[in-house]
């Protein structure tokens, strides 16, 4: 499961259209809020509470059989939640709209225990590929298997194939990411393979570290605390931030990349030293919000995509340990993790505005799910 | 990393590992069916198990080989602490029910046959002796950082193991925390692309791919193997140590001083390497006399764990942890108590014939050009009518007078001459000297705060608190005029006034309003723990401070700037584990 | 260096220096000396941040409970659900306000 | 990817290993497998690091040639093609540069008449016959030299004497050795002594004087009989051999508290390096015997040829060779030159300035001026300053601004420049009339000499590492007594 990392991004991909943005000349009476999307937090002891993003009340939960939920991985479609529980051996599907457990299921038998530390499931929800490892408890000693890229097939609750790592380098974490046609499975970092999802042979591999001669060392991180969370993102579309160091000075900068898996092109430009900000990206694709944390001293930041330029920055009372998300309709701001609160800043200002306040601790990500007015293009899956 | 983090008592409770039954162990339910013979091959530098009770208590699942080679036992060696954390994981994760006497025995014999020699215990007795130190392990900076992160590098060097078998621990490390191998252990880089190695990686590509995991175990199968001539050669000479007689003590326990006195060390029938003990010790600033009897099991032959014997004034909370030389005339360690083990004596017994023996003086500093310094020496058989010329402090310093002679103490004035050369004096009578014992000085050029690092957890509500002592000393630049250089002087306690400031940590510190209280003795007590509502963002009350002394020089007049020095002081938060070793010498 | 070998004075000072910097480069910032958190993964550490100090810790500590808990993040300092306490956070739903009911547990 | 190329540095093989001296660092690594078939690799052709990977993938584990590589780009010796490492910047020697040998002239007159003299000859610099210098130094201008040197120097401060024939002047260098122990002691610093001779007036209470006072002694010698009587002559063109034979095994029986060495002068005709090294040594018992080739205008019949120079390397091979194995079972041997420059290799000395003339060491002159070495005594075109008034501080200025390696661009492509920095300037001036030419005609037995003394070394480094260990010893003893 990813550990909470400081510095690290995620990213909202939209399936839906992108909701209508309140007329801007309007001065609503009513206090700012985040739009009318829907908000998804796991926490202590096994559930994952319901928010309606308008009135930012609990509006139900979704109960996990399985223990405390640890790392939610919300499908592609939006319509279910993969959740890997606290001791990583159990995973349980659960659907949104009915609030139901669909299936869940363990690999661990007798002394041989088996603990998933990702899973992506397909677009179609017939098989999920999942990061396994075997620990064998002995009667006197215990053996840790190798890291394995599986794929478990839904159906026959099997583990149908193990697909060696490529180039033999065994990876304890990576992000697992489909094309939206279900043909591709990519397998994110610095490195991104790409496998075909018949017979899972390796077709493609792109190498970001050096994308263009001159550019030098390219580093690119996907995901953050609780998975990689593709919301806001067109299909196919990853926005993430970058860092960049010149082969010639050797200095290393921040920039921004957008990267289009299908066509493998990598659209990227740099906007400053490298800095430890976690960048997210705006519903409206033009935007995107950064929190940078040190000791101390906590900043938001405002990109604008479209004229590639750091819009603002600014300190805030801020604490250690925070992760951020930003609102459906791009208004607002939520700083979440550790804890049992949500806290609500007002994104144009940075203004502290006020706090959502659980009745248990968080244990996962935090998922904003823009109301889906049009249908989805994929079809449902079973 | 830096510190032996240690204190992890509860007061009082001495809670037994559970209710454990009392029943003697039969049926291990070995964790796992697999047959004996899987056991690796064993590799022909194992210890043999030849106690009977041990191989009853864990023969279960540790197969013994032809050879009396049992599976992992016998390809390791460790202290008795270390011992005590293995079997208490092997009776609360491997439901091993074993009584805690049966568990006692295997401790005991487990340390005596697969203990360290002492050459390779000495360096870090300091974790045994719960000691919150500065401590690097020179040794490997990388395997240092990497385990002291969780715990401290001392539990590691209590180990001597084979290279299976230290692969064999770093495997229980994995399956039992299975987060040690990202960013909470930082065992392993996660491969190439993950976010894990990309934060740490520097230029381009790691050249060095190896995991930091496989560094640290290729350093330790170098650094600390099971076989060594120390440990052969002590296991032929380790015997029952013969320390039954009088012996004189000598301590000093920071913000109260030296303490003197004598304990008598008798053999206990009942156990074997064991001994009760009966001391009366006097602290040198007060007086205040203390009567202490506690009883004491050696094992490995010069490990020394005692504890005290349950007396009304004492119910058994001071342990003893002291390391006894080889020719079994001295025992120098600690003597500790409190939630967190933080207040404790450092302790030196010495053998006690009947000549006499000089153990020290409770001043340690005499300045120059001034007469009849009262000087008080402690030690044993002491002759009654000792002339002032049988006492000798060396050049330019004469006993002027001999105001009491006791066979335990001797009170004198003391005159020190104006020509007196400065500098660190031994000190004699009766045939006996201590070197050492005394320091001539001219001027007191300053003062320190020891402990230089001090650490207080918050605590009072349903965690221990932990306070922190602190004490200021005199020092003297010495002969060559220049502080901070080896000829300078320490000149004993004295008694400043303290204060606390803020470590400016970050601009809008405010800790020292909330981290506790630094009392007029320098004994700091930290806040409560738990959020506080009234401090923004319901921080607890944790910070960082300067421990500030000043201390006005001897005979200066009111206006002169007195003298200044501090520590910093960390106020940190409560632990909720509790890894105090319950069962070693008991 | 392991495929070359130092074999003049001034090798070993090329190595030192070169060491030198390239370490530097490697490296994080080198980390400032801590004498006294023993457990200093930095986000954050459990007795002291990365710099030494209390700044960077969780604000409060309990709020981080549960990820120390159930991740095992500081498994010798917070009684760890997998292993020694699986139920040491029964009664503590959030633990900001439920801090008091937080036991000490002897591991083992 | 940027391809890798060599960097600057020179291959040599000792003891069945592969060894790389770096240059301009002076350092001396030795290679292993992996590393040096990186280094063929990229010598037959430039190419990126996967390249290189990829090529040598069969025989070497990949993560095992990334990291030679990088460690070969750490110590300079490849580097990416086209980005040359910046040229080491000028840094002039901090002034006032504490003076450490002092070479006095106590006479310009010789009792010998040798035909190779640089002195006498057609190539002398300074007319001593009829010019204005006086042929002896005097007592008054012996005492200022030491005033100027104790005030010149450092802790330790070295005296030697030279000539003409030192000991035709004994009474003077008798006086100035007791002043100067005398002066020094009241300042707090010590001053050793050594003088060079030809050995001719080695009379017995000299020999006393010398062993009992500790002066190190040098002995202008060229070999046996023959040898020495072809050009070290006397006035009447007799050899001198006969005469000075006793003294010298007089000397060598007597004067035991200082090791003696010879100097030999090489030239075309007494070109016999082993025949001549054997018989200072076991005829005489030399502790240690130097050769020099002779210093001369190229016109002159005893000149060494180019051919010359190829036999003499051969020569040097041969003795060294013979060192290699002595010093291998450690026994000790008196080849002198492979000495020092094993020591220079093993610190790893990289030098701006191929002798210490002008800077740590200085000549005086019969009457007191102070020149750049002793070779140039008395000439005014090589003075800096006079005994009585100090150094010309900007006469030095400018003398190291002009000789520094850097403006000698003929050197800048030299592997052997951090040991030679452009040689001898008293042979530059001789041969190209300017102190400022680095010495183009002897670089080709530079390099073969420089190469040789490296494979001694690397043998050395295997066979015999407490002997290089020597050298830093003595530094630290020498630094310790500062």
């Amino acid at each position: 499961m990813t550990r909470r990392i400081v510095g690290t991004l995620f990213m909202l991909m939209a399936v839906a259209v992108v909701t209508g943005t309140t007329a801007l000349g309007q001065r609503s009476a009513t206090p700012l809020n985040g739009g009318n999307g829907t908000l998804y937090i796991g926490g202590y002891p096994n559930l994952i509470w319901i928010i309606d993003e308008a009135t930012e009340k609990v509006v139900g939960t979704l109960q996990t059989t399985s223990g405390i939920p640890r790392r939610l991985t919300l499908s592609r479609d939006l319509k279910r939640f993969y959740n890997i529980d606290a001791t990583n051996e159990f995973v349980e599907i659960l659907d949104i709209a009915s609030k139901k457990t669909l299936d869940s299921f363990k690999l661990t038998e007798g002394n041989r225990r088996v603990r998933i530390a990702t899973l992506e499931p397909d677009p179609e929800h017939r098989y999920l590929m999942m990061i396994t490892r075997v620990s064998t408890k002995l009667r006197d000693r215990v053996e840790i298997g190798p890291s394995e890229l599986q794929q478990y097939d839904l159906a026959t609750h099997r583990i149908t194939r193990t697909v060696p790592w490529p180039d033999g380098e065994e990876r304890d974490q990576a992000n697992l990411l489909f094309s939206p046609d279900g043909k591709l499975l990519y397998v994110l970092g610095d490195e991104i393979v790409i496998f075909e999802t018949q017979g899972f042979t390796q077709v493609d591999k792109w190498n970001l570290s050096n994308v263009e001669e001159g550019l030098g060392q390219v580093s690119v991180s996907f995901g953050g605390f609780g998975g990689l969370d593709t919301v806001n993102d067109e299909p196919g579309f990853l926005t993430t931030a970058m860092t960049v160091e010149d082969p010639v000075q050797h200095r290393r900068m921040m920039g921004v990349a957008r990267i289009n898996l299908v066509k493998k092109e990598f659209d990227f430009y740099t906007i400053g030293p490298a800095g430890g900000v976690n960048f997210v990206l705006a519903p409206d694709r033009k935007r995107g919000y950064g929190l940078e944390s040190a000791i101390g001293r906590y900043q938001f930041w405002t990109f604008d995509l479209e004229q590639r330029r750091i819009v603002s920055r600014a300190e805030f009372e801020g604490r250690p340990r925070m992760s951020l998300k930003t609102s459906s309709n791009g208004r607002l701001l939520y700083i979440y993790n550790a804890g049992n609160t949500i806290d609500l800043y007002d994104a144009a200002t940075y203004k502290y505005l006020r706090t959502i306040t659980l009745d248990g601790d968080v244990t996962t990500g935090f998922y904003v799910v823009p109301r889906q007015t049009a249908p989805v293009k994929a079809t449902a899956g079973r | 990393m830096r510190l032996r983090t240690l204190g992890r008592g509860l007061v009082g409770i001495a809670l037994l590992i559970g209710a454990l039954p009392l029943v003697a162990a039969q049926s291990q339910t070995p964790a796992a069916p697999a047959p004996p013979g899987t056991a690796t091959a064993a590799v022909d530098e194992g210890i043999p198990v030849t106690d009977p009770d041990v191989v009853k208590a864990c023969g279960g699942c540790h197969v013994p080989d032809d050879k009396r080679r049992m599976t992992r036992i016998s390809y390791r060696r460790a202290t008795p602490e270390n011992w005590e954390l293995t079997v208490r994981r092997m009776m609360s994760l491997n439901n091993v029910q074993i009584s805690p006497e049966v568990a006692r025995r295997v401790i005991k014999s487990l340390s005596d046959s697969h203990g360290l020699a002492p050459e390779e215990a000495r360096p870090i007795m300091f974790d045994a002796e719960r000691r919150l130190i500065d401590f690097t392990y020179s040794g490997d900076k990388e395997t240092h950082e990497l385990c002291s992160r969780c715990h401290s590098i001392g539990r590691v060097l209590s180990e001597r193991r084979t290279k299976d078998e230290w692969n064999g621990l770093i495997a229980m490390h994995r399956y039992y925390y299975p987060g040690i191998d990202g960013a909470s252990g930082g065992f392993r880089r996660g491969g190439p692309g993950s976010q894990a190695n990309a934060a740490g990686r520097g230029r381009g590509d790691s050249t060095d791919n190896q995991q930091p995991i496989d560094k640290a175990l290729t350093h330790l199968i170098g650094a600390l193997p099971l076989p060594s001539s120390e440990w052969t050669s002590w296991s032929a000479a380790m015997r029952t140590p013969r320390l039954a007689g009088r012996w004189a003590l000598s301590g000093y326990q920071i913000g109260k001083g030296p303490v003197y006195g004598t304990v008598t060390i008798a053999d206990r029938p009942d156990l074997p390497d064991s001994f009760t003990t009966d001391g009366r010790f006097t602290y040198t600033k007060t007086g205040q006399t203390v009567t202490r009897r506690s009883r004491a099991i050696v094992y490995t032959g010069f490990q020394w764990r005692g504890r005290s014997a349950d007396a009304p004034d004492d119910p058994g909370t001071w342990r003893e942890v002291a390391f006894i030389e080889r020719n079994l005339q001295e025992i120098k360690g600690r003597w500790f108590t409190g939630p967190h083990d933080e207040t404790g004596i450092d302790v030196t017994l010495r053998r006690v014939s009947n000549d006499p023996l000089v153990t020290g003086t409770d001043v340690i500093a005499l300045r120059t050009s001034a007469p009849a310094q009262r000087l008080r020496i402690y030690g044993v058989n002491l002759p009654e009518r000792a002339a002032p010329t049988d006492i000798d402090l060396g050049q330019g310093v004469k006993v002027s007078r001999v105001v009491s002679a006791a066979p335990e103490m001797l009170t004198v004035e003391v005159d020190v001459a104006a020509d007196a050369r400065v500098g660190v004096r031994d000190i004699s009578l009766g045939g006996s000297t201590r070197p050492a014992a005394l320091v001539v000085y001219s001027t007191m050029d300053g003062i320190k705060v020891v402990p230089q690092a001090g650490m207080a957890r918050l605590g009072g509500v349903t965690m221990p608190a932990r306070t922190e002592q602190f004490e200021a000393r005199g020092f003297s630049s010495g002969p060559d005029g220049k502080p901070g250089t080896p000829d300078d002087l320490d000149l004993g306690p004295v008694d400043a006034q303290w204060s606390l400031e803020e470590y400016t940590a970050t601009f809008k510190d405010d800790d020292v309003k909330y981290v506790g209280e630094l009392g007029p003795g320098g004994l700091f007590t930290p806040n409560v723990e738990g959020p506080n509502p009234n401090r923004p963002g319901n921080r607890n009350n944790v910070g960082d401070v300067w421990v500030v002394a000043s201390y006005p020089p001897a005979g200066a007049n009111v206006a002169a700037k007195p003298l200044r020095a501090r520590a910093h002081l960390l106020v940190t938060v409560p632990i909720y584990l509790d890894w105090n070793s319950r069962e070693v010498g008991r | 260096m392991t495929h070359l070998k130092a074999v003049n004075r001034k090798a070993t000072r090329v190595i030192e220096s070169v060491q030198g910097d390239v370490v530097g480069l490697q490296q994080p910032p080198v980390q400032p000396h801590i004498p006294l958190g023993c457990s200093l993964a930095f986000s954050p550490g459990w007795e002291a941040d990365s710099t030494g100090g209390t700044a960077g810790l969780c604000q409060p500590v309990e709020r981080d409970i549960f990820d120390c808990h159930l991740g095992c993040f500081w498994p010798a300092h917070v009684p760890d659900q997998l292993n020694h306490a699986p139920s040491c956070t029964a009664k503590c739903a959030a633990a900001q306000k439920d801090w008091r009911k937080l036991d000490l547990v002897f591991p083992g | 990817m940027i391809a890798l190329a060599l960097r600057e540095f020179h291959q040599f093989q000792a003891a069945g290993r592969q060894f790389l001296y770096l240059v301009p660092s002076a350092a001396v690594f030795e290679l292993d497998a992996a590393a040096e078939a990186v280094v063929r690799l990229l010598r037959e052709v430039a190419r990126p690091e996967d390249a290189v990977v990829e090529a040598l993938a069969d025989t070497f584990p990949p993560p095992a040639l990334k990291v030679a590589i990088s460690e070969l780009r750490d110590v300079r010796a490849i580097g990416y093609q086209h980005q040359p490492d910046p040229e080491g910047p000028k840094f002039l020697p901090m002034m006032p540069f504490p003076l450490s040998t002092m070479v006095l002239n106590v006479t310009n007159q010789c009792n010998l008449a040798c035909t190779y003299c640089y002195e006498y000859g057609e190539d002398k610099i300074v007319d001593t016959e009829h010019g204005k210098q006086s042929k002896f130094m005097s007592e008054a201008t012996a005492r200022e030299s030491v005033e100027f040197l104790l005030r010149e120097s450092a802790q330790i401060a070295h005296m030697t004497f030279f000539g003409g024939e030192t000991l035709l002047n004994f009474p003077v260098l008798k006086s100035t050795v007791a002043y100067a122990r005398q002066r020094a002691a009241e300042v707090g610093k010590t001053v050793d002594f050594s003088l060079t001779t030809n050995a001719t007036l080695l009379q017995p209470e000299i020999i006393d004087f010398l062993a009992d006072n500790e002066i190190g002694v040098t002995i202008s010698m060229d070999g046996p009989r023959e040898l020495q009587n072809k050009f070290r002559v006397l006035h009447n063109g007799a050899g001198s051999y006969d005469i000075v034979a006793p003294k010298i095994k007089a000397l060598l029986r007597r004067h035991r508290s200082r090791p003696i060495g010879a100097r030999v002068t090489l030239t075309s005709e007494t070109l016999d390096v082993t025949r001549i090294y054997r018989h200072l040594t076991e005829e005489f018992g030399f502790w240690e015997v130097g050769f020099a080739p002779v210093t001369t205008s190229p016109n002159q019949t005893y000149a060494i040829s180019d051919g010359g120079f190829d036999r003499m390397l051969e020569q040097f091979r041969e003795l060294a060779y013979e060192f290699q194995q002595h010093v291998a079972d450690n026994r000790h041997h008196g080849f002198s030159n492979i000495k020092d420059t094993l020591e220079e290799i093993h610190k790893g000395v990289s030098k701006a300035y191929p002798c210490g003339a002008g800077l740590g060491l200085l000549g005086v002159s019969t009457d007191g001026d102070v020149a750049v070495c002793h070779r140039f005594a008395g000439s005014e075109a090589h003075q800096l300053g006079t005994v009585r008034d100090g150094i010309d501080r900007a006469a030095q200025q400018d003398f190291l601004e002009h000789h520094h390696i850097n403006d000698k661009t003929d050197c800048h492509t030299c592997w052997a420049r951090p040991i030679c920095a452009g040689g001898c300037y008293h042979e530059a001036h001789v041969r190209y009339g300017t102190t400022r030419r680095p010495n183009l005609h002897y670089c080709e037995w530079i390099r073969g000499w420089t190469d040789t003394c490296l494979q001694v070394y690397g043998e050395l480094s295997v066979r015999n590492p407490a002997f290089l260990a020597r050298f830093d010893r003595d530094e630290a003893k020498a630094e310790a007594a500062l």
